[in-house]
């Protein structure tokens, strides 16, 4: 029999089996306040510290362009919405440090699976904003090559993607390209979902599949409070981070709103996943600071106090305060990274307006990569018909 | 009498039997305070409290199990499926559960059970939110199906759903959610006989004599458009059809039909292969066969993915299509 | 708005929510050694001995009573497969403690949802053994009325059974029949499911539902140790009994070969579920000593020491030596028994003989409640051509 | 060759096919040391590994959503389905994933993933073991669906479907499973051109002049001994045509034998509303109106759940009702 690269030893269960290291940190991790100080570690945060030893002030000035970036393309976009430009969109105020954190601690053969707020992680990424808006233009069905970015396309089937994830890093295995030791050969993959989506079975079935094949995948839970009108309490009566401990899978909460801690939980769970450690679950606690999407109505279930209160946690403001404070930053370098967001927002504008919708025989593209006689033949029927009118002009 | 919209009749229905029945519970997703995402519940939970109108965990499988487990303690639960694409997770729970059950326990324990289902393309939205899944559940013995495409018909028809000792997939035609028509306001359906029309029976929404125009939920309006437009054109008489329940289909209104104008055509979103055109063709052919002038025609979707909402009105049947099929059958 | 009987108050989640008990035991609580020692009860096993405190010795002679009955009519199933009289046979050989255990647990106002293996339940609740056999013999696809025993038809498909339970469960609920005190009142529901279930999303999604409702059910899994030819490892890489924790809900492994034992974790767990504790999972430890079904042949993927090994933990043989040894029980009580078990074996023989297939054109039946047309012609149909047959005799 | 039964037909196809490419990897609930309930994986795990022949978790979601993941990978997963009743939990990712992701990502992104399902009735199973679920995928855009019914059939098509950049649901006549037929051990799939026919033809099985006969996989052989019964009777000259793929269908040769025979009778095990039957029917009454001497008949399930046992005969078709259905389709 061949070697196995997969996964504990098949054969019987014992009770006294060898468990895997399923620790929850009981709190949360936090290394920058919301005022924008930076926290000596201690305690669990403490083992996360040595993932962002290497980071320097330009690394953080990096971080903090990202954010505002991220947040002046989102609020563009849903502007474009507004003007009736985008058919939806869902924004992802207040989670640009949970995105770009989680985003940046990945490495290029990293894969990441989105849902569909996750803008910031696509930005990481590199996939160009305006590429996103074709779904949300009802231009396109997807509108990236995921092998190009890593970046599989947004998944609007709440929690499946989460599978998809972990057949990949299944697929990772099989590659040997897990525990090898080699920093460009190893790889992960990170798997989105919010709050809501902990609910589906689909979910639940990515932790099991995982556990049981050790395989290297982290799942990122963006607990934004919110899964649409409902609050967490409708999904879980415990924290979510302590959803995976069960499954044999080690879960921690992060403070989503903290880009550096999010960093260091991402890249420590990452790191885990590649060298053979196996899948990990972090909540980043977040809150969804606008609608659900552009069709929502926040104000039918959730109480204005509620964001107040969260304004003072806002992701990017606590490290524009601790750079300055650091005096790692100037207002010359704040003005700069207002004027680069501005300006792609202003691309975002332009590129949006010039999108040309997508002939419409193309629905028949692509459905399948070879030919199928029966879709083949109604294409060419519907190709007659309008050319018919072309022809004839309208009817009625 | 009042004109309300679709939605509002839903509404307006699902209170009248929540009234009439302290048994029927809802539960959805969002339902709550939100009212839906149509605002179909709108008000309710206020109203009935958070034990009848369920906010739920975001999981439609649990959502149609757990429905099934209330019904067998004596429950009417009403579920809410937030749009077409997300029925799938609960998919094994219809087909494997809730269809089956009165047959394999010998009608021993009834599910009373409505799966609301918003359906259909055309209102632009992003994919997932614009399927039309019927096929699934008219092809699953143990179901019953129907749609309604007026306000009238969705607020009694809602009512009889809820009414039917059976499980019920009712598919609203969600871009008829803001259409208007006159809901007798206040009635509450006591028992059938309240209702203008049975659940399970097919309304000639437009009598024609060349043509017989087969339909339902969102492609009525299509269809009658459609025929009014023939009718201007003085190219044909169409008889609209609207079918309203799907499983049972109602043939004898069908057949009588077709076997005065000797000509059909089929209209739905659902794609083509195998969407209720296909049964209602293989139908109409047995049942007329020496009564049809020319085949019987389908006006479908595509065969493929529903598209990008850009061109969605490429893929969904419209006036033209429908008009272009009228034609055809006609030229036989 | 009216009183929410329900789970806890609605409202945004915070961090510091209060959390319910979701206490798992370290170790497996057990009360019978399989010598059959009676243990001072010690540790987790003390706080459930007071539900036990009350078992008398003809109690326990029952307990012993009803596993060997249905240990003996299961056989006798078996051996019906075998002789052409069953299509097929699911065994509970080795599961008696945990069945008669949990099923002996129950109130009459409880209700029970089964796999397909819940023989020793089923004799619990009443159905007379010879009901069990429609579905197996392929006469039926249930059997009996649910409503009458408070024990819902064998679930086939995997898992499904746990979401039912858990709606039931939230039904009992809005009937104000949980945590009113009123012994004949306060109601709850079991959900039986076995090891491999535990991987299937709706499992998880009936742990989510259940959690956020409160909802008064005991979700019973016997670890059998195998699904099919799977062993645990192929499910989790941890002890089942974790698996709940992590959605709020406690878990205890209670060792499934100890009826006393799974009697009083089984009574802890209803009774919290009753009295509005809410929902508990119980993960009985346990062994299918026999093939997965009549179908399998478990020599392909099992070794046959392990079953040596699991006989000296045999269920039924522990409670034998305990009331032998404390002289509870004489010759005379156990050949009683087995003369009992004997005929009850014997009957269920006459019974499957005698038994009648249903008339073809019942497939139509039930399957709704009042007229569908489509179906009905199609009964009609089918009648008219079977009366041809009648008239004409066979075609070719 | 050597006389080889269906079940084992395929065990050497996937053989041939894990051989052939590295990336052929095996997924399934038993199918490794047990080889799967029906042993069509017996000895692949201990010839190929773990890592290719790989026991899941009890989760049909799971093994399908994990199976798309590991196809973006580059692997060419083949997923067993241990019965046709137990897909439903896996149908949200076949549907909404699986189905739609080559044309969403712009052709980007194939998944070649096989969904193999052991379908159809007639072993005598309890419920939930015996269905016929073609419908729910040929309905569904971006699906193949194909379905052997002989031994050497079964090798080459679980190859040529391995070998698609397509998703394919390879349906297995289960009951067919024993059949013996002859089988080219040692050859492979390199290229479509080495199997004796392209995945998707139908396949003129008996050729006959007077009723045309459309059949697929269980229902081939029953179909092949009605016509042998016709013949002997001297009733009928029935052609038999094992239409082999069903998504898509092979119209032209189902149309050429209509043309010629002006008789159809569609047979399958699946229910009869909306069943195969319902799509064949209304293509054939389109494209052969002027050619039909008779309707196209329908012999299927009823539309009620899959019936016990001991009266699964009456609900499936055997040679009678073929039988009686060419009575009829002469009658007219
Ligand atoms: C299977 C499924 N059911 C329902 C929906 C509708 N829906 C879209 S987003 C959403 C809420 C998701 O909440 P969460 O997982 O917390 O993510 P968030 O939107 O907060 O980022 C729902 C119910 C869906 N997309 N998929
Ligand atoms: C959804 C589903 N998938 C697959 C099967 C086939 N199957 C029947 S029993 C079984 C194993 C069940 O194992 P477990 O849950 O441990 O229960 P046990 O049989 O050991 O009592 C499987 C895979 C099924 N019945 N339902
Ligand atoms: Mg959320
Ligand atoms: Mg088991």
């Amino acid at each position: 029999m061949p070697d196995t690269v997969v996964g504990p030893a098949g054969g019987p269960d014992r009770a006294d089996q060898v468990e895997p290291d399923t620790r929850t940190s009981d709190s949360m991790i936090q290394m920058l306040t919301p005022e924008g100080e930076r926290l000596e570690p201690t305690g669990a945060a403490a083992e996360y510290a040595s993932h962002v030893a290497d980071v320097t002030d330009d690394d953080l000035r990096g971080m903090y362009r990202d954010m505002v970036i991220v947040r002046r393309f989102d609020a563009e976009a849903t502007a474009l919405q507004r003007q009736g430009e985008l058919g939806l969109w869902a924004s992802l105020l207040g989670q640009e440090a949970a995105q770009v954190g989680s985003g940046r601690a990945m490495r290029s053969q990293d894969f990441a699976y989105p849902t569909y707020r996750e803008h910031g992680v696509a930005w990481c990424r590199g996939v160009p904003p305006k590429t996103l808006l074709g779904l949300y233009r009802g231009a396109s069905l997807g509108g990236w090559d995921p092998a190009e970015h890593n970046f599989a396309l947004y998944t609007i089937v709440i929690g499946s993607q989460t599978l998809h994830a972990t057949g990949y890093a299944m697929g990772i295995q099989r590659d040997h390209a897990v525990g090898t030791g080699e920093p460009d050969r190893d790889a992960a993959v990170i798997a989105y979902l919010g709050d809501g989506a902990t609910s589906q079975g689909d979910v639940s079935e990515a932790l099991v599949f995982s556990a049981v094949y050790n395989a290297p995948v982290v799942f990122f839970c963006q607990n934004n409070q919110w899964a649409i009108s409902e609050p967490n309490t409708r999904q879980t009566r415990v924290p979510l981070y302590k959803r995976s401990s069960g499954f044999g899978i080690p879960g921690v909460r992060v403070d989503g709103n903290d880009v550096l801690a999010t960093l260091a939980v991402t890249r420590a769970a990452l790191e885990r996943a590649r060298s053979g450690g196996g899948p990990t679950f972090v909540e980043a606690y977040t809150y969804r600071m606008g609608a659900h999407t552009t069709s929502d109505d926040p104000s039918r279930y959730r109480i204005a106090a509620e964001l107040e209160e969260w304004k003072l946690k806002d992701p990017i403001a606590r490290v524009k305060a601790y750079l300055a404070r650091k005096g790692a930053a100037d207002e010359a370098f704040f003005a700069d990274v207002e004027a680069q967001a501005g300006e792609i927002a202003k691309e975002l504008r332009t590129a949006c307006r010039a999108m040309v919708d997508p002939p419409p025989e193309s629905m028949f593209d692509d459905v399948y990569a070879g030919p199928h006689a029966v879709l083949d033949a109604e294409r060419e029927e519907y190709l007659a018909y309008r050319a018919g009118f072309a022809d004839e002009g309208t009817h009625a | 009498m009042s004109s309300t919209s679709l939605g509002k009749a839903i509404n307006i229905g699902l209170r009248a039997a929540m009234d009439h029945d302290p048994k029927v519970v809802l539960m959805g997703e969002d339902i709550g305070a939100l009212g839906g995402v149509f605002r179909v519940t709108d008000g309710l939970q206020k109203d009935f409290g958070e034990d009848r109108v369920i906010d739920t965990p975001l999981a439609e499988s649990g959502i149609v199990g757990t429905a099934v487990g209330l019904a067998m303690r004596g429950y009417r639960p009403v579920v809410e499926m937030q749009f077409d694409g997300f029925v799938f997770p609960a998919f094994d729970q219809i087909v494997t559960q809730l269809a089956k059950m009165g047959n394999r326990s010998a009608g021993n324990v009834r599910l009373p059970v409505v799966v609301r289902i918003p359906y259909g393309g055309g209102i632009g939205a992003v994919e997932h939110h614009s399927e039309s899944p019927e096929t699934y559940f008219v092809h699953t013995g143990g179901l019953r199906v129907v749609s309604p495409s007026t306000p009238e018909d969705a607020f009694w028809m809602i009512q009889q759903a809820i009414a039917c000792p059976d499980p019920v997939v009712f598919l609203e035609p969600k871009r008829r959610y803001w259409d208007k028509g006159e809901v007798p306001e206040g009635s509450v359906l006591r028992s059938d006989d309240d209702a203008p029309r049975r659940l399970h029976t097919a309304h000639v929404a437009r009598s024609g004599a060349d043509v017989t125009m087969l339909c339902y939920g969102p492609m009525v309006r299509t269809c009658l458009a459609a025929a009014e437009a023939a009718a201007q054109d003085g190219t044909a008489d169409v008889e609209v059809v609207d079918l309203r329940s799907l499983s049972p289909l109602d043939l004898p209104t069908v057949m009588a039909s077709v076997r005065r104008t000797g000509r059909a055509v089929v209209v739905h979103e659902a794609p083509l292969t195998l969407g209720l055109g296909a049964e209602l063709a293989a139908r109409i052919q047995e049942s007329c066969f020496y009564h049809l002038e020319a085949p019987v025609l389908r006006v479908g979707g595509f065969s493929a993915p529903y598209p990008a909402a850009k061109i969605e009105d490429e893929y969904l049947p419209d006036l033209d299509r429908v008009l272009d099929a009228v034609d055809r059958v006609l030229a036989h």
